[in-house]
């Protein structure tokens, strides 16, 4: 075990977030610490992906501080997100269906890329190069994900579980520093969430990748995460270790549903 | 203000004729999702049977239906031999289809009925009413009024036939979620191809109009180009859309094609006329950088 | 047996890389261009040049263009004719108004004004989008068009508002035979079709894409949308501009506003659609049907009606074309919604195999 | 799938086959050949029909005939659709057969004929534009083959404001008249005209342009209403009249005041009007009806013997159908005109229609022999006057049939013609053409 917990790389400060009158996110902190996985667990509804979008600025809250690396914001920018080095997936697949799982990985890799149209235009010399060089980055996570056989099939006519690794491939091709996970093993069979288990930890292992995760299964969170949040109608009822967790009476009422 | 007021109240009134027009897209884009590109030339189509039937000998009335009854057959036609074998595909290719259809539908139509410019008499004059014109000096048209009239009275037909029967609220329910509607066992084809009469009907009131003010001519087919902007405005799936979109489009046309050119002539010189091929698109275009949806189109949003 | 690439190993990623990375594919495109520059030029007659070769390849371009916009970046746009126009008039301008312009700086100049244009009008592609943008587009469609009819000064004074463009001449060399012009054609859309490809193989391309598939999963990953959205408006409307300059210069001789009207920016949407949306061959294969069959109709169709004996009067034959090409349109649309160019590729996975079954 | 494409190579293989077969076929000699870019689709296949019914039905009876002396006349029709790229691939398809005698190209279509200007030059095959296409082509040292005979439209034009001149007993003077036109090359190309005329006879012009395709009239016409023009010259085009027509009614504006263009002037344009169309004028360079010998005889002869080109018979006898027999007959008597100096019962070459269509007579007398007098004015072109008459007449619609109200009236040749030499000269110019020298030409 190569990994150490290191400093708050992500501190998330009141965050508040509506659409139109409905509260979706209330009055929400937490923190992320570097090289930690962090699980968001909660029933249905609860908010998660609200959450994970306001990390990666896909929505905007409407109060709240979110500090990345030391830098203050009020809100997030996707690009800035991006660029900061996070990356995500999504609870139904986002892939880019038309393309080829190689595209698709390469497309990842978009913000490492420096050469313009003109030089892709005129495609013998920089953009060669450049071009060659992220294939190779690319294969390594090819290689990684064990996905080498399909690396020229459109991802449109991959089973599930597969798109679903092409979709956590397609994140790390940006190597980024954290990474979110909307629910990576939603609607996989044991083998399959076994697979994803590994190449998470994995990934977390060997690149020292600090990875936000939103997950229903509670035996992975509780087996993989070092820290774990609970949500329950936008409001966090809960933060702290998995067994603290497991044992806090507001988390289970939460989900045996019992009332407040 | 009386000459601004004559110009405004003459574009609501053909504002009102945009609007039938439009009428037919938004029903076919709310039932199957098809941006039915054809619609001009059923227009066209329609004006012709009924025409037709007129010369063989057939009183309005009858001619009416016979041509209603000819666009019937069209809309099933349609349903049975392109639609229902491109279900699935996605929507440009179904769009493109209907380009296809409006070739057929444009070399058909002249092929069974001849390709004469043709007068349709409906019993009604385009002239200006004589009250008004006496008393306010104002032009409002006798013919306008009558069909602002028919065309509202569509409208309410069609919204009564929606609410309250049967095949309405099955073709709601379709328009709503395909899927679902499928699942409870609403024969959507049956249900296409009904919304394709109904369409087409629509068509034929517009031909009619159309052709009564204009001839009846391949140009009906033009008429489509007047509908497209009043559905941006009004939303591809709202129906009281397509009427006001109608009118604000009538409306601000005309008074732009009267107040625009001369100051456009005073800053370029030169003859700035004849802007009403392209002014509603533009303003169709900035009323959408405002409000993507549309005046009445259901808010979209992404959900991740 | 022939068409196989068993046995051809890729050692390294640029040869994977490669636009065609099976060595049948090469010589047959080798073959090809061979043929186009050398066999046709020495064989074909003014017919077939004036008439079919220069107007396909023009087309070919233009739906090109539109393919970048509408097949690869996933903009629907029913304005290429406005922006065909815009290369036209610019081009003509360029030549006319600056005495000593070289033809071909005048054509470049000609795609970027066109692209200036087109990023104008593909402002409006950040707020809205499919069908609504499409009907949006009609606007540039229309206003472009207006303006050249208004403004006397983009055609050169002159009364009616048709422009006459002046010959083609590169270093001295004037170009007055169908055969050059063809060749010069031929090169200008030979090399611009190899940077397309170029473009949409790279990360340019795989930006697009990712925008037409998926634009918020193409946001989160750090593609500007704004700026790829634009960028697809702006060379779709460059190589559409170029494709109006060569249409004006090479093929018509003579152009006027209304000669760029929505039923040509129809038929390139349909070359791209009957050909293959997102697809550069099928760029190609489109503007080639789309053209020969009705040429194809108007020929056969009298001549079977006379072969019958059949009492056909010229107006039912026209009406008769019209309908059969509405119903191949639909009937392709039916039976291959990826277009020509899947055909193409379904046909080459047979002879893969060929002659065994399976 | 892999059927369907089976199905489809071997469709695609028997086109192939066909398309290679139908191409160009031998001719046989002493024929004079047309290639008729016809249109008989699209928003103005209506008026298309009419106009090439005659023009082909002409032929069919100058063969029944025995020909122009002898010499039979062949022809290929192609659908242009009215686009000027299928135009231009109509003309290059059909141009083979025609370049060995080939008779004079109508295509109906300004837009077309602009686009064939240059190149039927360049292949030498004569180029007729009549009462369309590029005016400045009267020009003939500058334009050899090309020929808007009979009339332009800025001499018709200059007709027009001549009539209302006279109807206003002399003096236009302080009259304002309101162009109304369809907003493209052929309604833009007598305002040169109109406003030096105006410039003349000292009466305000107002243009008012019509977006294509002008079938919402609204507003232009309640700024009519509020000009309160004198006159209103109409200058549109297929559907453009009738709104015009059924607008006027309904802003109340007379009829009787309104005066169109030869192409807002056919029964095609007047009785989807009604009666809102009663009363109103327009210019034509040939008559209506069947009154005139020659379109009588033709319906006799060539319908009679079942060879019409027209199923609809009532088209006979329109403006439109005599407009195309007329063409026809001015092509003919070209290649007679030929033959007369080249060799009678010879098939002409495209030099020599050339030379007969610029030294063109047809005279009274011999229209008169030709059963066509009164059809068209008199024609008589040479190197320098491509056009030949810029005579029009003026006729009014009653409700049921064209009437002329007046003889042919000649426009401002005077005032006219030096525009369209000082354009021929910028066209030359521009182009790089030597002009001939017309006083060399015989």
């Amino acid at each position: 075990m190569a990994r150490k917990i290191g400093e708050v790389i992500l501190d998330l400060r009141h965050i508040s977030l509506s659409f139109g009158g409905v509260k979706a996110l209330t009055d929400i902190s937490f923190d992320v610490r570097e090289h930690e996985i962090r699980a968001i667990i909660g029933p249905n509804g609860a908010g998660k992906s609200s959450m994970l979008n306001v990390i990666n600025g896909v929505y905007r809250p409407q109060q709240g501080e979110i500090i990345f690396q030391g830098e203050h914001r009020k809100d997030m920018d996707t690009h800035a997100a991006a660029a900061a080095g996070i990356a995500r997936t999504f609870q139904n697949i986002a892939l880019f269906k038309g393309m080829t799982v190689l595209d698709n990985l390469m497309t990842g890799r978009n913000l490492k890329m420096r050469c313009n149209f003109l030089q892709h235009a005129l495609w013998w010399g920089p953009a060669q190069r450049e071009e060659l060089e992220h294939r190779r980055k690319v294969e390594e996570i090819i290689d990684f994900l064990e996905i080498e056989h399909i690396r020229k099939t459109p991802v449109g006519r991959l089973p599930y579980g597969l798109q679903k690794r092409v979709e956590l491939g397609r994140a790390l091709a940006a190597e980024p520093k954290m990474l979110l996970l909307d629910e990576p093993m939603a609607g996989m069979n044991v083998e399959e969430k076994q697979d994803m288990c590994r190449f998470i930890l994995d990934v977390n292992d060997q690149f020292g990748t600090t990875i936000v995760l939103i997950e229903h299964d509670m035996g992975v969170v509780m087996d993989i995460s070092d820290r774990v949040v609970v949500l329950d109608y936008g409001r966090k009822i809960a933060d702290g270790t998995p067994d603290e967790v497991k044992n806090d009476p507001e988390v289970i009422a939460a989900y045996l549903g019992t009332q407040h | 203000m009386q000459f601004f007021l004559e110009v405004l109240i003459g574009g609501l009134l053909s504002g009102v004729m945009y609007s039938l027009v439009a009428l037919g897209f938004v029903l076919i884009f709310k039932a199957s999702g098809v941006f039915n590109f054809a619609q001009g030339a059923m227009v066209f189509f329609a004006a012709l049977s009924l025409v037709g039937c007129m010369e063989k000998g057939a009183p309005l009335w009858l001619a009416f239906i016979l041509a209603f009854g000819i666009m019937t057959l069209l809309g099933i036609a349609t349903e049975k031999f392109v639609l229902r074998k491109m279900v699935n595909q996605p929507p440009i290719s179904l769009f493109m289809a209907t380009i296809g259809l409006a070739f057929f539908i444009e070399g058909l139509a002249p092929l069974l009925w001849g390709n004469a410019v043709r007068r349709l008499d409906i019993g009604l004059v385009d002239e200006p009413i004589p009250w008004i014109l006496e008393h306010w000096n104002m032009v409002i048209s006798k013919f306008d009024l009558v069909a602002a009239g028919l065309a509202l009275a569509l409208v309410a037909v069609l919204a009564l036939f929606f609410q309250y029967t049967r095949v309405g609220r099955a073709l709601r329910a379709v328009a709503d979620d395909h899927q679902a509607a499928l699942s409870i066992g609403i024969p959507l084809q049956h249900i296409w191809a009904l919304v394709w009469a109904v369409a087409g009907f629509v068509a034929l009131v517009a031909g009619m109009l159309w052709g009564a003010r204009n001839g009846v001519q391949f140009a009906l087919t033009f008429t489509a180009l007047k509908a497209l902007p009043v559905l941006i405005l009004g939303g591809f799936t709202s129906v009281p859309g397509a009427i006001v979109g109608g009118l604000i489009i009538g409306g601000t046309e005309k008074l732009a094609e009267i107040y625009i050119p001369p100051v456009m002539s005073g800053i370029f010189g030169g003859n700035f006329g004849g802007i009403e091929g392209w002014f509603p698109y533009v303003m169709a275009l900035l009323f959408l950088l405002v409000r993507p949806e549309g005046l009445f189109g259901e808010k979209h949003i992404d959900r991740v | 047996m022939i068409y196989r690439e068993t046995g051809q190993f890729k050692t390294s990623y640029a040869a994977d890389q490669q636009i065609f990375p099976i060595r049948q594919d090469r010589i047959g495109i080798a073959i090809l261009l061979a043929f186009a520059f050398v066999v046709v030029p020495l064989t074909a007659g003014n017919y077939w040049f004036n008439a079919i070769l220069i107007p396909f390849l023009i087309f070919s371009l233009a739906a090109l263009g539109l393919n970048i916009l509408t097949g690869y970046a996933g903009q629907l746009s029913l304005g290429s004719a406005a922006f065909m126009a815009v290369g036209a008039y610019a081009a003509y301008n360029f030549q006319v108004r600056i005495e000593g312009m070289p033809v071909l700086l005048s054509f470049i100049l000609a795609g970027l004004t066109a692209a200036g244009v087109g990023i104008l009008f593909g402002l409006p592609s950040l707020r809205i989008k499919g069908f609504y943008l499409a009907v949006a587009t009609l606007a540039a469609q229309f206003f472009i068009v207006w303006c050249l009819t208004k403004f006397p000064y983009l055609s050169n004074y002159s009364a009616s508002g048709v422009i006459s463009v002046p010959n083609v001449e590169i270093l001295g060399y004037t170009f007055d035979t169908p055969q050059s012009r063809y060749l010069l054609v031929l090169s200008i859309v030979s090399l611009m079709a190899l940077l397309a490809k170029n473009m949409v193989r790279s990360s340019t391309g795989r930006a697009w894409m990712a925008v037409r598939d998926m634009d918020v999963a193409a946001e989160v990953i750090g593609i500007r949308l704004m700026r790829t959205k634009l960028l697809a408006f702006a060379i779709s409307s460059f190589y559409c501009g170029v494709a109006g300059a060569l249409y004006a210069f090479c093929y018509l001789g003579s152009v006027e506003p209304d000669g760029f009207s929505l039923d040509l920016s129809f038929k390139i949407l349909f070359m791209i659609i009957v050909g293959g949306v997102g697809s550069i061959l099928g760029s190609f294969l489109g503007a080639a049907f789309i053209l020969l069959v009705p040429i194809f109709l108007d020929i056969v169709l009298p001549w079977l009606s006379e072969l019958l004996h059949l009492p056909v009067d010229s107006a039912t034959v026209s009406h008769m074309q019209l309908m059969v090409f509405g119903e191949l349109i639909m009937f392709f649309l039916i039976v291959e919604p990826h277009g020509l160019a899947r055909l193409w590729q379904i046909g080459k996975e047979k002879l893969r195999l060929w002659p065994f079954p399976h | 799938m892999i059927k369907r494409f089976k199905q489809l190579t071997l469709a695609t293989s028997v086109a192939v086959a066909c398309f290679a077969g139908a191409l160009p076929a031998a001719q046989a000699a002493e024929e004079q050949f047309f290639m008729i870019p016809s249109y008989r689709v699209g928003p103005y296949g209506a008026n298309g029909q009419s106009f090439y019914g005659g023009f082909i039905d002409y032929l069919t009876y100058v063969n029944m005939k025995g020909g122009i002396d002898g010499v039979q006349i062949t022809w290929e029709e192609c659908e242009t659709e009215y686009n000027n790229a299928k135009g231009v691939e109509c003309y290059e398809r059909l141009k083979s057969k025609a370049q060995k005698a080939p008779g004079p190209i109508h295509t109906m279509s300004t837009g077309i004929s602009y686009a064939l200007v240059d190149k039927s030059a360049a292949d030498k095959l004569p180029l007729a534009m009549m009462g369309y296409g590029l005016t400045s082509a009267v020009d003939g040292s500058v334009f050899p083959w090309a020929f808007p005979l009979v009339t332009t439209y800025q001499m018709q034009a200059s007709a027009i404001i001549k009539f209302l001149k006279d109807k206003e007993k002399g003096s236009l003077e302080g009259k304002k008249i309101v162009y109304l036109y369809h907003d493209s090359a052929y309604g833009k190309e007598p305002i040169l005209a109109l406003e030096a005329e105006s410039r003349l006879n000292k009466f305000t012009l107002v243009q008012i342009p019509v977006a294509h395709p002008g079938n919402e009239q609204g507003a232009q016409w309640q700024r009519i209403r509020q000009e309160k023009p004198d006159y209103v010259i109409l200058w549109g085009w297929g559907v453009m009249n009738m709104t015009a027509l059924n607008t006027a009614q309904k802003m109340g504006y007379p009829r009787e005041r309104m005066i169109g263009s030869w192409w807002a002037g056919s029964e095609e344009d007047v009785i989807p009007a009604g009666d809102a169309a009663k009363g109103y004028m327009s210019a034509t360079w040939n008559v209506a009806g069947k009154g005139v010998p020659l379109i009588a005889d033709i319906e006799k002869t060539v319908y009679g013997a079942g060879k019409g080109n027209l199923k609809d018979t009532s088209k006979i006898g329109t403006i439109l159908y005599n407009r195309g027999v007329s063409a026809a007959v001015l092509s003919v008597e070209a290649i007679r005109t030929a033959q007369a100096k080249f060799g009678k019962g010879k098939a002409m070459g495209p030099e020599q229609v050339r030379w007969g269509l610029e030294n063109l007579n047809l005279t009274e007398a011999r229209l008169k022999q030709l059963g066509a007098t009164g059809l068209l004015p008199e024609v008589k072109t040479s190197c320098n006057n491509h056009e030949g008459s810029g005579k029009v007449k003026i006729q009014q619609w009653d409700g049921t049939k064209w009437v002329p109200l007046t003889d042919w009236i000649e426009g401002n040749k005077a005032l006219i013609h030096p525009l369209f030499m000082a354009d021929a000269q910028k066209y030359a110019k521009e182009k790089g053409i030597t002009p001939r020298d017309c006083s060399k030409e015989k």
